[in-house]
């Protein structure tokens, strides 16, 4: 079954084409990778499926519904809910209730629990009481991923969670996505070619703006576009 | 588990700084100065209509730089109601509640479009419109206000005794007081303290935003027009002064002397500003130099308020 | 309605619209290059305005009387600015707001102490103080001086600005101050010479409107919150956009008080027209702005992306 | 919260000194409220200055009784008014209130006033409401009614054969009142009838339309530097040469005249006083204000002079029992004193019967610009409101 299918988006900033006609479809439960040089237009894409910007041209429908002009906050409560490659948090709350507040955006309810059970999740347990502000940046990363789940949305818009982690958190994260496979929807945004081709089912490449390639992991790593785009630039780390 | 951000309720002071308030008028009368019973019915008033701003301003984090605008609103509403034969304060402050609210509705709905320092002088302009309103509008008195003969009545209380007027408007206080507190331990009020810390992500988890600051915005707006209200029954007089953009300004000031983002901050900084504005005046006419130096001094170092340094030594 | 009093009244209107520019300039340079709301600027106006009566009642020259003005007046904006204004910076509009309201009470209050509660009523020059043959209409010369000495200083402005090297930091500054900072230009002394550029400029306005009006304590508190108007209208940072919204604002106010309250006798019953008329004629400016926000919240020409 | 309860204590003791001025019997104690800044504040200051000058030539004393007079600046606003007679009426507990200069703050205030039962004096204003059917035994007009002065330059201009007028006037009661006033004497066309917003300062659309609307002259009531600016900017305008400008006294007073200067020359003006007029008080009032002041005084000072005339008389009649309310308004409504202004007497409603003059600024033969009485417009005027009051 369809859980996202995207047609036809167009956005362009001035006289600078941002996304280009892009298509993509997502299966329910499959995660997909959307992957690509700078510049290449990912995190607007991100930004135009989340509502964070209203495209020029396209359409966005979410579980067969057309979402396209709705605002980011009902396109949560409709189950799309997204996290951002520069943190983003409420620093003056502390970790869980953070959770907690993201489960009352998405449902309306003050449910603590269901916040305990993703602080779980993200594995901030031990930091439930102390304020966001006063986090480490991995476990920032984490905590900015656990809003994104507590919203409880099937499906999950993640723009490069693993930015600028050391080795043994971006590990953390990858097992963290490893156990949400299936669960949730997943369109991950990410840089890090290894945990890409680690999780995902199918894989998107864009560049500048445009959709050059999208298949299996195997496919990607074939097809003669993609591997011109990357030669030389932006490789796997 | 931790709730930094949960209001809790101190019985045993609250109780004493009620106690003393309630034997405020009695001191008052044994001494045999009636006109203070008077002020300090003021000063419980211009607590409200601060408190309803620090609820804007200190929470919200929405700079509303058009509040006087709303108090206008009450104060004219009942202003405009009672000449025309409505005399029970039960129908008329109600009246002005919705008066204040009505017109934050109509303010907050156009200016929360905007952000920032646009934000600020959308807030404005329609303050100024209204005042322009007042000031060229005959029926509402134009440059000479609106003059009440009588107070409200109150049902079985005579509101025309300076003593009981104070009690009504100590009531109302307190209920404010308690109304604000249990919105901001509701989960309501821990959407707006995620407003003021990240509004973009809020809309990212789900929250409407815009209504929510709109909501907040009307009932900040009605709790200003009950000031309002209260205002011109107390002084039987209501003039475009009341909407001047300096009002709106004063109204901040009494926000951030007392504290903003602190329960009693615009109650305390009512009291503040009017006690030592009551106390200097009669001094020197020279008394607004004062208040710009206090005001300075408090921006610049202690921007937490009266209420923050209270807070900071305890 | 006669074609000449339609002439007049634009005359008065551009007026209006050019002492407003001059106000609105110095407003908009600081708001749009440090991000800071300045409401001590008609504090400003107000002690050019002071200075100016001062001396031209000691001398007897109005020239002396302008040079005075903006020299003092510009000395005291640098004064503010390294003392107070550079600690606000940094801090919320919230927090520059009260600290420059603080600035007009402390302001006014010292103004009242040197020259008194009482107005000052300054004469026009004599020269200039009867009328002057126009195309068959007669106008004030003093207020012809007026819109002279406007254009001529929003002619100045422009080509300081946009021709000369302080000028193109002042508009890096006003796009994108870390871009500016990076080029190498001094912030603290170029947001030190805005000031005084700003702080003389209001100083100008108030000299000249000080004998067409009043000088008097609080003379500032009103027009401030055209000049605000202005700038919001015209998009923060955008002298450009000042001068647009200056005029726009100077023609509307006037043609409004001017021509409404004929317009609406024309259009509804005496009663109505004779109350409405004056009263959409002085919201008409805020109207004006609040329609603007709506439709382009920063305004006509933001000066930022 | 401990710190809160504190801090509230040491408010409440700040107050204390406040308390405790109260009490003192032996003197008259007069709240005098009155507009001392901004645009209408030389109404006001001119006002202060006469009454002190009277209680000071007067040894310090009313009736017999060292005076106690309280100045406080109303700042033309109806609310800080409103706050000040709080304090006068319930703190200091006068016996007097007097000095308001304008009617939109007086009326909003009056009623607080008359409901403590304190008698109030006008300087200055003399509006409707108190003048017929409301007229109050606590409230005294001892200037005039609003109309009279005005009605006198409407009488004024019908003699003149001026037959299409133009009116302009701030849009209070005073203002409204006024432009009544001359339209119940004023018998010719009116051009056109401007309201502006108290206070305003630039006149420069409202001259364009009088000029394009070709009036014969041009009757305008701006008290204070209004006035002042509308003649200068009229000047400028050259608009005086197509119409001349008429108005009540109060825009041609003496101060008016200082701001303006020569073209003030030759403008008519209707008052119940001038500087020249020839009676013995009139003559000591003027060459003490000089003396005094270094100023001429304007007819606001010689209003608020005669006031303290009339409460000296009444003070003594009474033997300076002023405790005694009914003894004192009685003493007041009797009125024996010599006022400046010459012939005075209260009309059953507590307003004035007197004659009013027209005066023409002129250069006197020293060069100096003043008023000179070129005639008597009415004689024991009586106003049109007073047969509605029912006192007496």
């Amino acid at each position: 079954m369809t859980m996202l299918s995207v047609r036809g988006l167009h956005k362009h900033f001035g006289g600078v084409l941002a996304v280009d006609d892009v298509g993509l479809e997502l299966a329910e439960g499959e995660l997909h990778a959307v992957i690509g040089p700078n510049g290449a237009g990912k995190t607007t894409l991100v930004h135009l499926l989340s509502g964070a910007l209203k495209p020029d041209a396209g359409v966005i429908v979410l579980d067969g519904r057309d979402v396209t002009r709705l605002a980011m906050h009902r396109r949560v409560r409709l189950g799309l809910a997204r996290s951002y490659q520069i943190t983003s948090v409420f620093p003056h709350f502390t970790v869980l209730e953070n959770l907690a507040l993201a489960v009352q955006g998405a449902t309306g309810h003050d449910d603590r629990d269901r916040a305990r059970a993703e602080l779980g999740a993200v594995g901030l347990g031990a930091r439930a009481d102390d304020l966001a502000g006063a986090l480490a940046h991995g476990e920032r990363r984490r905590l900015e991923l656990g809003l994104a789940l507590s919203t409880g949305a099937p499906l999950l818009l993640l723009d490069e969670p693993m930015a600028g982690m050391g080795p043994e958190e971006t590990a953390r994260i990858v097992d963290l996505l490893s156990a949400l496979k299936r669960k949730r929807t997943i369109l991950l945004v990410e840089h890090d070619m290894d945990a890409v081709f680690r999780l995902a089912d199918r894989i998107t490449t864009l560049v500048d703006g445009r959709v050059i390639a999208s298949g299996t992991p195997d496919e990607i790593r074939r097809h003669p576009e993609v591997r011109r785009a990357y030669l030389g630039e932006d490789g796997p780390r | 588990m931790r709730n930094t951000l949960y209001i809790p309720l101190q019985p045993w002071p609250t109780l004493g700084v009620v106690a003393v308030l309630a034997l405020l008028p009695l001191a008052a009368a044994t001494l045999g100065q009636p006109f203070y019973v008077v002020f300090a019915t003021r000063v419980l008033i211009y607590a409200l209509i601060a408190t309803s701003l620090n609820l804007l301003i200190g929470y919200g984090g929405m700079v509303s730089f058009g509040h006087a605008a709303f108090v206008g609103a009450g104060a004219y509403t009942v202003a405009m109601l009672m000449p025309a034969g409505v005399a029970s304060a039960w129908l008329l402050w109600p009246a002005a509640l919705l008066a204040g609210a009505g017109f934050a509705f109509l303010v907050g709905a156009v200016s929360l479009r905007t952000r920032g320092v646009y934000f600020i002088m959308i807030t404005l302009a329609f303050a100024q419109m209204a005042y322009y309103l007042v000031l060229s509008l005959r029926v509402l008195g134009s440059d000479d206000g609106l003059t009440l003969g009588n107070r409200p009545s109150l049902g079985l209380v005579d509101l025309n005794r300076d003593t009981t007027f104070y009690y009504a408007a100590l009531a109302v206080l307190l209920a404010a007081l308690a109304g604000m507190r249990a919105l901001l331990n509701a989960p309501l009020g821990r959407a707006l303290h995620g407003i003021r810390d990240n509004e973009t992500r809020m809309e990212a988890i789900g929250f409407a935003t815009y209504r929510l600051k709109l909501l907040v915005f009307v009932i900040a707006g009605a709790a200003a027009g009950l000031g309002g209200g209260l205002l011109v029954s107390l002084n039987g007089l209501v003039g475009p002064n009341l909407l001047n953009w300096t009002q709106s300004g004063v109204l901040m000031i009494m926000v951030i002397l007392g504290g903003a983002g602190r329960l009693l901050g615009g109650a305390l900084g009512a009291v503040l500003l009017l006690v030592v504005e009551e106390a200097i005046a009669e001094h020197t006419i020279h008394w607004p130099l004062v208040i710009g130096v206090v005001l300075l001094a408090v921006v610049l170092f202690a921007p937490q308020g009266l209420s923050g340094l209270m807070r900071r030594r305890a | 309605m006669p074609l000449s009093l339609i002439a007049e009244q634009l005359l008065n209107g551009l007026q209006l619209g050019l002492m407003l520019f001059l106000l609105a300039a110095g407003l908009t340079l600081v708001f749009g290059i440090m991000d800071t709301i300045n409401l001590a600027h008609g504090s400003l106006y107000m002690i050019g305005a002071y200075i100016a009566a001062s001396v031209i009642e000691a001398s007897g020259s109005f020239l002396l009387g302008i040079a005075a003005a903006i020299a003092g007046t510009a000395l005291v904006g640098v004064a503010l600015e390294m003392a107070l204004l550079r600690r606000l910076y940094q801090r919320s509009h919230l927090s520059q707001v009260l600290a420059t309201f603080a600035v007009i009470l402390i302001a006014n209050e010292i103004v009242r102490m040197i020259w008194g509660s009482q107005p000052i009523l300054l004469n026009m020059p004599s020269a200039l103080s009867g009328p002057v043959e126009l195309l068959g209409l007669r106008y004030p010369a003093y207020r012809l001086v007026v819109i002279g000495v406007g254009l001529m200083t929003a002619i100045l402005l422009y080509l300081l600005v946009n021709r000369t090297r302080a000028g193109m930091w002042v508009r890096a500054g006003a796009s994108d101050r870390e871009m500016a900072e990076v080029m190498g230009v001094d912030t603290r002394r170029l947001f030190t010479l805005v000031f005084a550029i700003g702080a003389a400029l209001a100083a100008v306005a108030g000299a000249l409107l000080g004998p067409l009006l009043a000088v008097q304590v609080g003379m500032g508190d009103n027009i401030l919150i055209l000049a605000f108007v202005v700038i919001t209208i015209g998009g923060i940072g955008s002298i450009r956009g000042a001068l647009l919204a200056s005029l726009l604002v100077g023609l509307l106010d006037t043609a409004g008080r001017a021509f409404l309250p004929y317009l609406f006798r024309q259009m509804f019953p005496a009663v109505i027209a004779a109350e409405a008329g004056p009263a959409v004629a002085s919201m008409l400016i805020y109207v004006l702005m609040a329609a603007v926000l709506y439709f382009r919240p920063t305004g006509l020409f933001p000066a930022r992306g | 919260m401990r710190r809160l309860i504190s801090a509230l204590l040491l408010s409440a003791m700040a107050l204390l000194p406040a308390l405790t001025t109260a009490w003192a019997a032996d003197k008259v104690k007069v709240g005098f409220l009155s507009t001392l800044s901004g645009p209408g504040g030389a109404l006001g200051i001119d006002m202060r200055d006469a009454f002190l000058l009277a209680v000071k030539l007067n040894g310090g004393k009313l009736g017999g009784l060292p005076a106690d007079v309280n100045v406080v600046d109303d700042q033309q606003k109806p609310d800080v008014a409103r706050e000040a007679i709080e304090r006068f009426t319930k703190r200091d507990n006068v016996d007097l209130i007097t000095g308001m200069v304008f009617s939109n703050v007086l009326l909003p205030v009056m009623p607080t006033v008359l409901n403590t039962g304190t008698i109030y004096l006008s300087t200055n204003t003399g509006p409707e409401d108190y003048a017929g059917d409301k007229c109050n035994p606590n409230f005294f007009a001892v200037a005039w009614q609003n109309e009279d002065i005005p009605g006198a330059m409407g009488e004024v201009m019908n003699q003149r054969g001026l037959k299409n007028v133009y009116l302009i006037a701030p849009n209070y009661p005073g203002g409204r009142e006024t432009l009544a006033g001359f339209k119940r004497f004023y018998k010719g066309k009116i051009a056109d009838e401007v309201y502006v917003k108290l206070g305003q300062l630039d006149f420069a659309a409202e001259i364009a339309n009088i000029r394009a609307a070709k009036p014969d002259a041009v009757f305008f009531f701006l008290p204070g530097g209004m006035g002042i600016n509308f003649v200068k900017q009229y000047v400028a305008a050259g608009a005086d040469k197509d119409a001349k400008l008429f108005t009540p006294g109060f825009s041609a007073d003496e101060d008016t005249i200082k701001a303006v200067g020569e073209p003030m020359i030759g403008i008519l003006n209707t008052s119940q006083w001038a500087a020249d007029l020839d009676n013995p008080a009139n003559k000591k009032f003027v060459a003490e204000f000089q003396k005094e002041y270094g100023r001429l005084p304007t007819m606001y000072a010689s209003q608020a002079y005669d006031v303290a005339l009339l409460v000296d008389a009444a003070v003594k009649q009474i033997g300076g029992k002023v405790e005694d309310k009914e003894a004192l308004r009685k003493a007041l409504t009797e009125a024996k004193f010599d006022a400046t202004r010459g012939k005075f007497r209260f009309n059953k409603n507590n307003f004035p019967i007197q004659d009013y003059y027209l005066r023409e600024v002129y250069k006197d033969a020293g060069g100096r610009i003043t008023n000179k009485t070129i005639g008597k417009v009415f004689s024991d005027f009586h106003d049109v409101h007073a047969e509605k009051c029912k006192m007496k």
